[in-house]
């Protein structure tokens, strides 16, 4: 039963994001979306996140167009891009999403 | 595969329903069905028909009944959270003893049960908070 | 139909937003379905049961004391994610119902175990 | 002293005007004026006369009414404001070509101009964001 | 000039409360709202916050019929309790008040 | 009328939310009055100014762009906190506008000179 977890708020003002880990599970996927997007420009803030979540089995998507419209650029690698479609192809990976 | 969507944020303030609409045109073009998409808490004012933006800026009520009609998606308000937010058919207006009605055509105006009744129903629900 | 476990999270804290009352909403329509609900509540959403909330002084009427009443109404479990308790200073006695506490990795099982959460 | 109040959390989702609505009272109580109340961004859905809630909730849109009937305070909603989240006036709804109108008759619909004079001439300004 | 701040986001969840003391000068007083209300029940939360606040000469105080809503206890002596005639008084003891 | 200072704050990022649009349609009904007006950017409301913002693929039209135009329209000064842009690993170049950079200090003088200060 795997599971979604998507992210809309910013990681420079909201503490709890960096405890929502904790509940995903391996397999499970992580989509930045609004502003959780924009920590994507800081070489730093993500760093650990991102290496925590590799080492659990999580994987970590941001997308494209809420990266473009803000005028961010993605500085992590192992921080995929995605469009709609590839969220849409998320969601119908996964058996369900949650909307944090 | 069959996908339903739940919308908590509001008319013009929150990117939330802008993302949905996004994405539940995707699906579509990806073969999946949008079985119901339901506007709840600020969400419900979306069914203001008498909500209006400058021309140049993304007429939410307006894509939405467009995407409605287009692809025969049941767009369904949350009647208490839209009744709490003034948005109202005839019906509910008369109901209340209001004066006047907002409602927009593409819309309808259901409980919650009919929300849980298409979560059920559906292979996935997406959640736009 | 086979069961199909639902969770409701609450998240955010009482009266500075309508989640709290809204979300209640949804999880009494829900105890009309025969399916099995269950509540959980994550960081500030834990002030959802804070016992003693008086709003007998203010204009507000507001849902919190209907939590009290969900067990009767088919709600099977209120889960509260410990560390979110003990960060805010509270004990599990100042709660309003008795309360299962979780710890991280307990919150992940239950998720999995889901067949939709619905977030608040 | 002259105060002027300005909100921008939305009808029923926030308790940012009903804190407003509390502070109103308190500063007449105490024997201030308040020379205005400005409802922008999302507050601008307190003006909407449609908006139903239960008998033992507050009623937000009904409350401030009665505050501004009671003790002379003006009640603005931002006229873009309020146009984008579908509160109209019925000359607003006849000069966009929209169906219906849902102003309530306690409060007017200005632009910003109207919140910058009433601050600039006020002894006091305050905000519930 | 002296400046009112009403701060009205959680302590919990918002990591910038932490820096708005740095944005407030001495003679200053900040007025806990809403969500801001709910840190007083920990008795950790405010102390590094309220001590900051005592050395740099920036009075605290919190909404009284917040608290009261919310059912929290106040476990601060240095963080005062005020209703909503002590609200507007803040208003008016000071030239402008900032809603963060 | 004596000269009464205006400040108008951003404090949250572009999109989102309506604070950015709707607080520039504060700071330019605030051009029309005789009053000097100053913005300030503090924590994500950095992002408002970010150059590069490509609205071209979507169905939005957003009003970053006019933050260009404020300074023909009476805006004297764009404050921005240099802590606020650091930790968001922007530099003052990825800006759209010419900016002043001020430290925590400087902003807490910034406030006590202001005759009132919106906050979007």
């Amino acid at each position: 039963m795997s599971c979604l977890h998507t992210l809309s708020r910013s990681w420079h003002e909201s503490i709890w994001l960096y405890e929502q880990l904790a509940f995903a599970s391996p397999g499970d996927a992580v989509l930045l979306t609004r502003d959780a997007v924009l920590a994507t420009e800081s070489p730093i803030t993500l760093a650990s996140f991102l290496a925590k979540c590799e080492a659990q089995g999580v994987s970590v998507y941001v997308l494209a167009e809420d990266l473009k419209l803000r005028g961010v650029d993605n500085k992590y690698q192992n921080c995929h891009a995605v469009d709609y479609g590839g969220f849409v192809d998320l969601v119908i990976q996964h058996d369900k999403q949650i909307a944090w | 595969m069959k996908i339903n969507i739940l919308i908590n944020g509001g008319l013009y303030s929150s990117q939330s329903a802008y993302s949905a609409w996004q994405f539940a045109h995707a699906a579509i073009s990806a073969g999946h069905e949008i079985t119901q998409v339901f506007f709840h808490q600020d969400a419900a004012g979306h069914g203001n028909r008498l909500a209006t933006v400058m021309s140049d800026e993304f007429d939410a009520v307006e894509m939405w009944s467009r995407l409605s009609v287009k692809h025969a998606v049941p767009l369904v308000l949350c009647v208490s959270a839209a009744e709490r937010r003034g948005v109202m058919s005839q019906e509910q207006a008369a109901e209340w003893g209001r004066e006047g009605d907002n409602l927009h055509s593409s819309f309808a105006v259901q409980g919650l049960g009919a929300l849980l009744e298409a979560t059920l129903a559906a292979d996935r629900m997406v959640t736009f908070a | 139909m086979s069961d199909q476990p639902l969770l409701y999270v609450f998240q955010s804290a009482p009266y500075s937003n309508a989640h709290g009352p809204e979300g209640l909403d949804a999880v009494l329509i829900g105890s009309a379905f025969e399916q099995s609900m269950s509540l959980l509540f994550l960081h500030d959403g834990v002030f959802q049961l804070r016992a003693g909330q008086d709003i007998s002084a203010s204009d507000l009427k507001r849902h919190s004391k209907t939590f009290r009443a969900l067990q009767d109404l088919g709600v099977e479990h209120f889960y509260v994610h410990d560390q979110a308790l003990l960060a805010r200073g509270l004990t599990p006695e100042q709660l309003m119902v008795d309360v299962e506490l979780l710890d991280a990795a307990a919150v992940a099982t239950l998720l999995q175990q889901q067949h939709r959460v619905m977030t608040f």
